[in-house]
């Protein structure tokens, strides 16, 4: 040792808190997503026991017993037109929107994560593809389009999905896309080029995981937007096929007798809406645990 | 002794930005030799081209022409991949220190990314050489499991030049290192700096706007106005007799604290030297 | 009391400090005293979290409302008020009149203290018109020879632009103009020159000495030494939210009597200087966990345990500088 | 100068989206299993016609509607056209020509949609502007409730709540129909509610960033009072990026209108859109798609223009607005992905 370097054992916080646990905190500050997420947890369970909790065939129509009100017969939530129990259409209608949401929203996340990770990281003709496309879907509603491809395309569960999500992949496109091309100019992405890391390393590593944030919120705010398209399809009669249910479904053909027996759409709505509110407070949640503004 | 290779050694570097016609040139035919071991100042202020000449350099980024040796090779030849793996003989300190480190990752995953990225060691010869590398850079063990946000400016810096000294290189390109950092930090990190260079041998590249700060660490200075090199020269030349009207602009501009002749008055009553603080 | 005698500004004991979400209070600002004379130049200086920018801030009523400011200030630039005007808890149609008139205020980075949606004409003649002194055409003739003044050519054609339109040397001296406009006995610069080159940092100190020789008192905000030295008479060296050291810059850098202030003049670099540098080692406190006793204890090299450990007072030496060390009453 | 260059750039650019638009909706349904001939034949069909006369009552169907050759051709035969503006009779409505049902259906959309959105900005700046100026007071974390609330309930779900409420509950208006004012008042509400949450919250933060801009510590600092500063600085400034946020969500409205249309039975352009969709009505559906597709590229430049004459900024130098990519991805992506119609 030659010289004696000043030490530097300053007085800030000892504070090993690690990202990931920082923004948990922030999101568990809101309570109303701490809340929502629990309301979500719970939906999901119902969906995905679907079948142990329905006590009838969703399916299966008894004439005998129309249009009943809730708590006849043992039939919890009435029956439907068809004389079909509405409390167990409710748990396999809540199966169909959620599977279809998550569905369409991973695929579209996917989809959006590779070309916008490549078109914001690389650039070059895939970027000027993007951007080209994109200047077209700013013209087409996606809306529109995706009525259009469930017309195209038929009215199975699948196609449904497909069309939802072709329909709002993009958006999520250029999201990434802007993210990759906003933090390659981050020092730290210089600094891990100085040390020869490659594009993989950089983009696994470095550009995703500090993108993670405007990705998720937008996530968030995709699926209730994912259950949405797929209701919206059910309104204009393309929906998933009868005689399956789906909170769309349900909700449109509640609307129809909804002067008769209003009960038929206030359960599937109720749910609906309540599903929705708890996305949008969970995704409001995901953008205070990603901002640091108030720590 | 026949004059040796130097260690960097370029030869008219050009950069332009922007095409279709606007273009800059943000570096304009700019040559230069650095010897190993040596410290070479560059000073410029704001838009003189000098940061981009420190990427140009360790090929950040491309130049549009010119020709850079690295201990005679011709860098510009080498691929991609070649470049990535010779990278660790050239590290880079950056000029805003919370911004250069993963703030994702801790302490010791920061130091030791350049390991990891030139898949060296494992998780524990790894942590090991965090701490060791902690320690030379003047900051405790218990650091090692922080992360950046939980560390003040300097302290960022001093875990940027212990990632930076990772891989032992032979030469260490410092942009503007000190300039985001309050002045008794600012000396803290300098002094660092000269200490490390004097132990370890590395060559640095230092840029700059303060003159000051070059006129201590570097034996040679370069400096530069919109991209040229205006004057350049050791550094006690340069500054005791400066030829070109920029450099003397440059050197009017500076504040001096006390008059030339009244310096070192204040060391009378200063108290005796003692280790500071080690809690 | 004479009225010759009397500061211009007397801030006596001036605390500042912040609510925060867990309703502990972080203190910022602790017994802040400094006072400058009609045409006298004042340096404030200390490192980022010294507080130096928050006291100002608070003198002018310009904190956040989580801000609780404790204190006196008493204002005599009126000259008609006996004893001066107290600023802090000044009922805001008061406070109006007081600032942009009687103190302006120059804030770091111009390209964030001009609005970007306005041109310079409206920036710099709409106080003028709030305080009523004059007509939009005078107030126009004003902020033109303003801008002339700070030295940007062809000023006619410059007050119909956009801060963005013009360079970063040019608005410093705009926003420089915006506040001398209005003719304010005070001016206080917060920091003016941090985010521009060296060369300019030059030219606008030189306009704040014009502006200082022809009668207006500056107070400057500045972590460097050598900007203090080269525009300011006086000097209140700030740690951690309090006075280590005031006195007349020149005996301050000369003969420093508290450590900090000799570790801050030990760490400033200078050209044609080749003593050995000595930082200071460590890091200034974090708000939140200040150490007992004197605050600076913890990096000082000549802390005594016992001394140290106790509230050090702002000791008056016999050659009216202000030290906050036993040890300065004792050599 | 420069802005005639923009304009023209923008122009080709909009026919080119056009003419794009126009080739997917026509290749996807020609692509489609069944056509309007085919449902009309299957239609006939079903009355009790034997199996052999079918095939060749669709044939014939077919043909009368120019299906019997290829696509490419098809497409040819519709686009010639349409380029002097003559969009062809519609299938369904034989009678009268696609532009004379988009002209008589268009402008009660569109009525709806400005008069939705001119409620949405008028209750949701107000809202914002409190709400950021009262910083967590029990106002901003209220009103913030509400309008979040209100975000999650773009047209049709709030449509449904509100013949949820209004009509089987309080029996106090009519659940759908078309004549007078009386009826435009709960499609009006439900296609205001969400917009004017989003744009409530956009206006808040907008605000608060604002007010922490060193700007308006300057102006107080000159001595200017706090309404003075509000209205000449921070107002100005953080309205003006509403434009941004404001241009999508009405295009969206437009949109939304189909399923107002739909529920409440307003006979508008969104119900010819689904209709057509429904049966295959070629010359219907791509008229409606790209009325809609036009409205959508109109907003979008006047969106872009406003903000460039309201910004100095970009107003100096026109060229950076040129790409629609300059929008914040950040915050209007965001933002629209939720109610994205």
């Amino acid at each position: 040792m030659t010289a004696q370097h000043s030490t530097d054992s300053g007085a800030v916080g000892f504070d090993g808190v690690s990202e990931w646990g920082r923004r948990w905190r922030r999101f568990q500050r809101n309570r109303l997503a701490l809340v929502s997420l629990a309301f979500i947890v719970v939906l999901a369970l119902l969906a995905v026991f679907a079948e142990v909790i329905a006590p009838f065939d969703p399916n299966q129509p008894d004439f005998g017993k129309r249009l009943t009100g809730p708590f006849t017969d043992g039939n919890l939530l009435g029956t439907d037109v068809l004389g079909r129990d509405v409390f167990s259409r409710l748990l396999f209608g809540l199966r169909t929107a959620l599977f279809i949401a998550l569905t369409a929203e991973l695929l579209a996340l996917l989809c959006a994560l590779i070309v916008g990770v490549l078109a914001g990281y690389f650039g070059g003709r895939l970027d000027q593809l993007l951007m080209a496309a994109t200047d077209v879907m700013y013209a087409f509603p996606t809306y529109l389009f995706a009525v259009i491809l469930a017309t195209v395309l038929g009215r199975s569960t699948w196609s449904i999905i497909l069309a939802i999500a072709i329909g709002s992949w993009l958006t999520q496109a250029r999201l990434v896309r802007a993210q990759m091309i906003k933090l390659k100019t981050f020092e730290y992405v210089e600094a891990g080029r100085s040390m020869g890391a490659g594009a993989g390393t950089l983009i696994l590593r470095y550009l995703l995981p500090n993108s993670l944030g405007p990705i998720l919120v937008a996530t968030s705010f995709g699926i209730p937007a994912a259950m949405l398209a797929e209701s919206g399809l059910a309104i204009l009669g393309l929906g998933v096929a009868p005689p399956e249910a789906s909170l769309g479904t349900m909700i449109t053909e509640g609307y129809k007798y909804v002067l008769v027996q209003p009960n038929l759409i206030l359960w599937p709505f109720t749910v609906f809406a309540l599903g929705m509110l708890a996305f949008t407070w969970v995704g409001d949640g995901i953008r205070d645990a990603f901002d640091p503004k108030d720590d | 002794m026949s004059e040796p290779e130097p260690l960097l050694r370029a030869v008219d570097l050009v950069k332009d930005f922007g095409g279709r016609g606007g273009g800059t040139r943000a570096v304009d035919a700019v040559s230069l030799e650095l010897a190993a071991g040596e410290t070479l100042g560059v000073v410029g202020e704001s838009g003189s081209g000098k940061s981009t000449l420190a990427r140009l350099l360790i090929r950040l980024i491309e130049p549009t022409s010119g020709q850079i040796h690295y201990r005679g090779e011709d860098v510009l030849a080498w691929s991609p991949g070649e470049l990535r793996r010779r990278r660790s003989s050239w590290q880079m300190v950056f000029q805003n220190p919370f911004g250069s480190l993963l703030p994702h990752l801790s302490v010791a995953d920061n130091v030791t990314e350049p390991l990891r990225i030139t898949r060296q060691g494992d998780r524990r010869i790894r942590r090991a050489r965090a701490e060791e590398l902690l320690e030379t850079v003047g900051l405790a063990r218990r650091h090692a499991d922080l992360y950046p946000h939980a560390m003040s400016g300097g302290q960022q810096q001093r875990v940027a030049i212990a990632r930076a000294l990772a891989l032992s290189p032979e030469l260490l390109v410092c942009d503007e290192p000190t300039s985001a950092l309050d002045v008794s930090i600012q000396a803290q990190i300098l002094s660092l700096l000269m200490g490390l260079q004097e132990e370890l041998g590395f060559a640095m590249l230092f840029i700059t706007h303060n003159l000051a700060v070059v006129e201590r660490l570097a034996a040679r200075v370069m400096v530069m106005e919109r991209g040229r090199v205006v004057e350049a020269g050791p550094t006690d030349q340069v500054f005791g007799a400066p030829s070109h009207p920029y450099t003397r602009t440059l050197l009017g501009s500076v504040l001096p604290l006390r008059p030339v002749g009244t310096r070192g008055t204040e060391t009378t009553n200063a108290p005796s030297e003692r280790t500071p603080l080690v809690d | 009391m004479v009225r010759n005698d009397q500061p211009l500004l007397d801030v006596r004991g001036l605390s500042v400090a912040f609510r925060t979400r867990g309703h502990e209070q972080l203190s910022a600002v602790q017994e802040l005293s400094v006072s400058i004379d009609p045409g006298g130049s004042l340096a404030l200086v200390g490192e980022s979290g010294s507080g130096k920018s928050v006291s100002m801030r608070a003198l002018l009523g310009l904190l956040p409302a989580n801000a609780v400011v404790g204190g006196s200030a008493r204002w005599s630039g009126e000259g008609d008020v006996p004893g001066g005007t107290e600023l802090i808890g000044l009922a805001p149609r008061a406070f109006r009149a007081i600032r942009g008139r009687q103190i302006g205020m120059v804030f770091q980075n111009a390209m964030q203290a001009l609005n970007p949606t306005i041109p310079l004409k409206r920036q710099l003649t709409e106080h003028l018109r709030w305080h009523g002194s004059c007509t939009r055409a005078e107030a126009e003739v004003r902020a033109v020879r303003a801008l002339g003044d700070v030295g940007i050519p062809d000023p006619e054609r410059r007050i119909r632009m956009y801060p963005f339109q013009l360079s970063g040397g040019m608005r410093q001296r705009a926003m420089i103009a915006m506040a001398m406009v209005a003719d304010p006995r005070l001016l206080i610069a917060d920091e003016p020159t941090t985010a521009v080159d060296v060369t300019v940092q030059k030219q606008i100190l030189d306009l704040l000495i014009d502006l200082r020789d022809r009668g207006t008192a500056i107070i400057m905000v500045t972590h460097d030494l050598g900007v203090a030295r080269y525009l300011c008479e006086d000097v209140a060296v700030l740690y951690s939210g309090q006075v280590m050291e005031s006195a007349r810059l020149v005996d301050a850098v000369e003969d420093p009597r508290h450590p900090y202030t000799r570790g801050l003049i030990g760490s400033a670099l200078e050209l044609g200087d080749d003593s050995p540098l000595r930082p200071i080692g460590g890091n200034p406190p974090d708000l939140a966990d200040r150490p007992a006793g004197c605050a600076f204890q913890p990096r000082c090299t000549a802390a005594d345990g016992e001394r140290c450990a106790e509230v050090q007072p702002l000791v008056r030496l016999a050659d009216a500088r202000e030290v906050r060390c036993w040890r300065s009453s004792h050599e | 100068m420069q802005l005639v260059v923009f304009l023209l750039r923008r122009l080709v650019r909009l026919v080119l989206s056009l003419l794009v638009v126009s080739m997917l909706t026509f290749g996807l349904l020609s692509l489609a299993p069944g056509s309007f001939g085919g449902i009309q034949a299957a239609g006939a069909g079903s009355t009790g016609l034997a199996s052999g006369r079918t095939v060749d009552l669709t044939s014939q169907v077919q043909q009368r509607y120019g299906e019997d050759v290829p696509v490419w051709e098809q497409y040819g035969n519709w686009l010639g056209p349409a380029i002097t503006g003559d969009l062809g009779y519609s299938y369904k409505y034989p009678e009268s020509t696609v532009g004379a049902l988009i002209a008589d259906k268009l402008p009660v959309s569109l009525a709806l949609a400005l008069i939705a959105m001119g409620l949405a900005l008028v209750v949701a700046i107000p809202i914002g502007i409190l709400a950021a100026t009262r910083r967590n007071s029990a106002w901003d974390h209220g009103s913030m409730f509400v309008v979040t609330t209100a975000t999650a309930f773009p047209t049709y779900l709030a449509g449904i709540l509100l013949v949820l409420i209004f009509c089987s509950w309080l029996h106090w208006l009519p659940t759908g129909g078309w004549a007078g004012p009386k009826y435009a008042l709960l499609p009006v509400l439900a296609l205001a509610i969400a917009p004017a949450g989003i744009m409530a919250r956009y206006v808040r933060s907008s605000v608060l960033e604002v007010l922490r801009e060193e700007y308006v510590v300057a102006a107080v600092a000159k001595g200017g009072s706090w309404g003075v500063v509000m209205r000449r600085h921070v107002l100005r400034n953080a309205l003006m990026p509403l434009v941004t946020v404001a241009g999508p969500l009405l295009a969206g409205l437009v949109v939304g209108t189909i399923f107002i249309e739909t529920i409440f039975g307003v006979p508008g352009i969104g119900g010819l859109f689904t209709q057509a969709a429904q049966v295959r009505d070629m010359p219907l559906l791509m008229g409606t798609t790209l009325t809609f597709a036009l409205l959508l590229m109109l907003m979008n430049l006047l969106v872009d223009l406003s903000y460039a004459v309201l910004d100095p900024r970009t107003r100096s130098g026109l060229g950076l607005s040129v790409d629609p990519a300059h929008r914040s991805e950040d915050t209007t992506g965001a933002i629209l992905e939720e109610v994205k119609p």
